[in-house]
């Protein structure tokens, strides 16, 4: 045989329905009911005031370093409100929107960033993972509730959020790997928001796409805008449907832009220019969608006033809650290591509890 | 010996472990006279204790390299795939840490997932899963999930293999916070210990010496048998030295303190800890207060190995009731040897005897 | 922008040369020299000897467990070759006849599986890596060599021998990528031998070819006929010669098939057919390039007699240089651990050889 | 206290370590008077360090995640980009095996590699680099390939994290045969740890105590200075009891020495080990030898902990000088708490000088 060009079956597309002033390609909008659309407007707000607020108390030491969603609210709102609450969401570090959505209660988001590990304990009723440190770590998370689903025969899906530069760990390929394998009904959402702390998306990876590393597992890839709701929406839908109906894994690629800083504890200027951060703050989703819903008559001034004023409170609300809850036992750090305490453990946490009289800290040191 | 926790009482058919003494076998139905034994030797026993739990509990699912068609490469996994199909036990793509991760995820579920890593040298693909996330999630989560899962995996020398295949890194495990470790000895103990890690709600090493896989038989109860695990069990009493030890080396810890008795008249205590994390800190206690001498034996590095924790327990808990220093006779600070070396390498009996002697001639 | 195709630059392309009757392809025949040809052909029979060796050797208890290459001889042979002194070759573990080229003692593979670790020392002079057992680890490595030229600014390149097993490994993936990112001179050259122990290649990754997994990382990918020296060769040269002008890494897939066990200690009858092995069978790399060399006049039964003799000699030689080499201190495995041994393992030493003395343990026990 | 070998005897400019006794700062010129100081952080000495490196040896080179234009999370390598170029100073993807399994390969080629992992916590992802190679290619190839390179990473609590960012997981590298670890735990002593990890030929894990990286300043010459790997320093010299630490937690202990001589009129020896693998165990057990009590302090967990191997050590060699059980004031076997809790958890003076004051009670 000579040399020859092998076809591969996978294709990569690119989607964008809403453009980023916001004019809808009127063949590609999926017209989704007002009620759904407006759902995620109001997500996609708390994501952004809840943002703004943590970064103030950041600064004013009621809760450590932060990660912001600036910039990012449409590539994550978007996408976990196409779950079912059998289905699971295995989150990464960037979605408060997610978490609120799918019934964490809004200060779980302060607890987690406050240092408490009340911040990671899924209300009675929710499924899903909370927030995973060690980047990429949760993807064969993902990918094992996926295939738990198949091994019970249980029609569910898991949408798995991850960062561009999550691709490059080999637990990203693993997952993706044994997801291929066993046709598993797991929808893997990257944020490319360009930037892994200092490192930008072209030195992550030298591939054109990140949507395109689908090819190396046999499924399908596919990029979308990742600040237009209505992209995210459409190609996490389809993906999760074709889960269902046993069509196995998707990669979507989410371009996006984190706008704000790594962290608090991170200085941007280092390491990216004025102009790249302007160019993608015309690209903001929120007033994009916003014009989007005004023209289609879903929004008006009054009622863009009153969910903001409405998020607000509720922001506000959570806030409050937190700051009531920060009253803990460092000694509980022993008591959920086990189901079945251990002896040893049982002496340490005396020896602990001893400690803490002896030097006076106790509830609310 | 078999206080099993009543809320994970076996439904049925359960029989406590035997009161130890040796590691002479049972004889079949001695105790109590109703139930059959059989002759099994460690792979078979194990292959047993896999086979009841896949068959009393449907949310057990296996998962590792090679373990479905080609039942394993030991053949612990000897006609599960037959009986239990590929839902239930699962031939996985050659990726430990998607292994480890992937059973995470199914343990999240609810599932019980029993993974293999192939041999303990290959889980360090796996380690970051275990460290940052097996290890972590129930308390993470503050309980609200469990992570009952095992992780089977063949450790230590003895079998001529190449590099990576020989070693014992059981301290990593136990210097990980929020594992159990176990290590069983004998077909028995490993039926019983393996069948109570996959109930148990925590996550269990189940780190299996593979030089005893197939070295001897022993009478096996035909009814499920639970031992529980973080106990370590008195094989030999006696009165003047303890020798402390696991794994493969209880065969050789025994030997030599068979020898010591006929030969030297002295006599030694064995205690082998099946559960290395969490210790069994009172019953090494209450054998070194009655001793006051102790030999610790394992093949794994000496540096923070299980052998330092224990000596440090010792002398924390009974300081004045040692009357010589504790030895370890163990593997050194060195590369496991390749299998020419290895002979040579192991602790024996010789070495343990004559490390025994040394502390029992000491004034 | 609507929903669109995104074209990808990389293409994947196969390549075969010589049939599987040994009827070469006169457009692509590279018409190599004689002398090299003949040089594969008597590395591909070193190879197929010293196996065979082996095989019985384990048999006889005069080495461990061993790990044969039988089938897979044109996939190792005809690629080491292109590589100089200066460039380095990473090694698996079923690579016989490139250690042989390499400038290693044929004695060197009876070394390692007869469990000396002098089966690992490298000859002064030669570089390249021993045997790895951790499948894929040594794949990093590779990028890591390779790296380390390009920021010393040397015009070498690393060929690295990896499994089709082994690619479900993270290691394959994160050193892939940084293979990319950087554009290091690395050329992976996958023996895709179609079963990883009892996993058939379709259970090991859902993408139809192993080359396009390349795609992933923004590089090239090939698949070669891996039973014809001549095709791997060809691929290997190129892209070696493509490395060393900066183009880049490359990944080749070479198709081949694992004819014996995957060590002694495996039973491949549990998990594949007679029929599929002796499909295979018929596909043998060396028959076929003999043919090629006979029909170039190259070979003729007396000069095949007259290697396959010499061969056998240098075979034999091996052996008897590897039995007299048995006789080894077991205490020097303190020696190497490190270039400056600590205290504490110079104490540990004397201890483990006061045990060796005590119980007449001594070279050659 | 300066023992360098005269194999890896710098060329020039080289000042031997000056004689210590406390945390104090060595005022400018004082020893000799000719060598000009700089105070400096932790953050910043380390950084004079990595410089130093790359200026003297060109096989010299760091690779990490952000350590190039963003000058590291921590900004230790501040300026070193600019300075040497992106040759030498690499900005790596996000994939902490590929890191250290590249370093390896660069290490193979005749460079010295110091990699960072950007948390001790994720270095974990490359825990089979470490232990399959790193620790091994210089007995694999029976020294044939050396493995001349450092992997530098912070740990520790401390500095309101969040969770995999606060741990101290020492004794999994101290476990580890064919590794040396070293903790520093002032400014000048690592810039002059770092610099004789770097020319080391053996392969370092060279873990840095976050929580000092800018707790204080301390005089740092401006010459070249190396300290020997595997030497403990007696920092406060006592009679009566030894603490024996190291990292972050050497200054609550020797605080809590300090209090304990003044409250109590007890004499107090501290240790610094400095290098927690390969352990300095003549410098322990000289000085039990001389107190007869001990108190072992670190922040990772009790289990298999450093703190163990230091009391089978003292065990071994100096039972018949112990007057007292040995105390270990450790991180519990429990996970690092989120950092509202980290302040209660982690040990401190007043928890070191209450075991203290056990120890010396003892009779
Ligand atoms: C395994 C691991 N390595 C390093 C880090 C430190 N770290 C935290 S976030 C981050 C960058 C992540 O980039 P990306 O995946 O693109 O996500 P993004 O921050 O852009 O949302 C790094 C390196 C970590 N948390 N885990
Ligand atoms: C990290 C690791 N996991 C598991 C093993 C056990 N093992 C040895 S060879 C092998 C299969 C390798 O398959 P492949 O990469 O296709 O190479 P082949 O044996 O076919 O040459 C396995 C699983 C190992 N050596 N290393
Ligand atoms: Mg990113
Ligand atoms: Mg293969």
């Amino acid at each position: 045989m000579p040399r020859k060009k092998i076809k591969i079956k996978s294709t990569i597309e690119y989607l964008s329905i809403l453009d980023g002033k916001g004019k809808v390609d009127e063949s590609l909008d999926p017209k989704l009911d007002s009620e759904l659309l407006l759902h995620i407007y109001r997500l996609m707000l708390i994501a952004r005031r809840l943002d703004e607020r943590c970064i103030n108390m950041q600064r004013q030491g009621r809760i450590g370093t932060y990660g912001p969603c600036r910039g990012q609210e449409a590539a994550h709102c978007a996408a976990t409100v196409v779950m079912e609450p059998e289905d699971w969401v295995v989150h990464a570090f960037r979605e408060p929107g997610s978490f609120y959505h799918r019934g964490w209660p809004l200060e779980t988001v302060l607890k987690f960033w406050g240092g408490y590990e009340e911040g990671c304990e899924p209300p009675e009723g929710v499924n899903d993972t909370p927030i995973a440190v060690p980047i990429t770590s949760q993807v064969p998370h993902a990918m094992g509730i996926a295939w738990a689903m198949k091994c019970k025969g249980e029609n569910h899906a898991v949408l798995c959020y991850c960062g561009d530069g999550g691709t490059s760990e080999g637990d990203f390929h693993e997952a993706m790997n044994f997801a291929g394998v066993y046709k598993l009904p797991l929808v893997t959402l990257i944020q490319n928001n360009q930037w892994a702390i200092s490192i930008p998306r072209e030195r992550q990876t030298a591939s054109e796409t990140i949507a395109q590393k689908a090819i190396a597992y046999g499924f399908e890839g596919i990029q979308v805008d990742g600040n237009d709701p209505l992209s995210v929406y459409v190609a996490t839908k389809e993906a999760v449907d074709k889960a269902k109906a046993g069509g196995g894994p998707t990669l979507i690629e989410a371009i996006t832009y984190r706008l704000g800083v790594h962290t608090t504890a991170d200085d941007p200027k280092k390491y990216r220019s004025d102009k790249e951060v302007a160019k993608w703050e015309k690209l903001d989703p929120i007033p994009r969608f916003q014009k989007y819903l005004v023209d289609r008559k879903m929004l008006d001034k009054a009622s863009i006033e009153d969910i903001e004023k409405g998020v607000l409170v509720e922001v506000a609300a959570a806030v409050e809650r937190y700051e009531a809850c920060r009253d803990v036992d460092p000694l509980d750090c022993f008591d959920y290591m086990f189901a079945d305490m251990p002896q040893e453990l049982v002496e340490q946490r005396s020896e602990f509890a001893a400690c803490l009289e002896r030097e006076g800290i106790g509830l609310g040191h | 010996m078999s206080i099993i926790p009543a809320t994970r009482q076996p439904e049925s058919n359960t029989k406590s472990y035997p009161p130890s003494g040796s590691f002479d076998t049972v004889a079949d139905g001695q105790d109590g006279g109703t139930s059959s034994m059989t002759m099994l030797t460690m792979v078979a026993a194990l292959n047993r204790a896999l086979d009841d739990a896949l068959k009393n509990d449907d949310s057990v699912v296996l998962l590792g390299q090679d373990i479905g068609v080609d039942e394993g490469v030991f053949r612990v996994t000897a006609d599960l795939l037959a009986r239990y199909g590929d839902k239930r036990v699962i031939d996985t793509p050659l990726a430990e840490g998607a292994i480890i991760g992937g059973a995470i995820g199914m343990a999240l579920y609810g599932l019980k997932p029993v993974a293999e890593m192939q041999f303990s040298g290959f889980a360090y693909q796996a380690f970051h899963q275990v460290e940052q996330h097996m290890s972590r999630f129930h308390n993470r989560t503050r309980g609200r999930y469990g992570m009952s899962m095992v992780i089977r995996m063949p450790y230590g020398g003895g079998i001529r293999a190449v590099e990576h295949h020989s070693e014992s890194r059981e301290a990593y495990y136990a210097h990980t916070p929020g594992l159990l470790t176990v290590i069983p000895s004998t077909p028995r103990n490993a039926r019983a210990l393996l069948l109570e890690s996959i109930r148990h709600p925590d996550p269990v090493i189940f780190y299996e010496p593979k030089q005893l896989y197939r070295a001897f038989k022993e009478q096996v109860p035909d009814e499920l048998e639970y031992m529980p695990l973080g106990k370590a069990q008195v094989v030999r009493e006696g009165s003047d030295l303890t020798i402390i030890s696991y794994g493969a080396m209880m065969r050789p810890a025994i030997e030599a303190a068979q020898d010591i008795a006929e030969l030297d008249g002295a006599s030694i205590e064995v205690i082998d800890l099946l559960t290395v994390s969490p210790l069994d800190t009172e019953t090494i206690i209450e054998s070194v207060e009655k001793t006051g001498r102790v030999v610790v034996v394992h093949e794994g590095p000496r540096t923070c190995g299980i052998g330092s924790e224990v000596v440090a327990r010792i002398v924390e808990r009974s300081l004045e009731y040692l009357e010589a220093p504790i030895r370890r006779i163990t593997g050194y600070d060195v590369q496991f040897p390749y299998f020419a070396r290895e002979r040579a390498f192991l602790p024996n009996a010789e070495r343990i005897a004559h490390g025994v002697r040394e502390v029992l001639a000491f004034e």
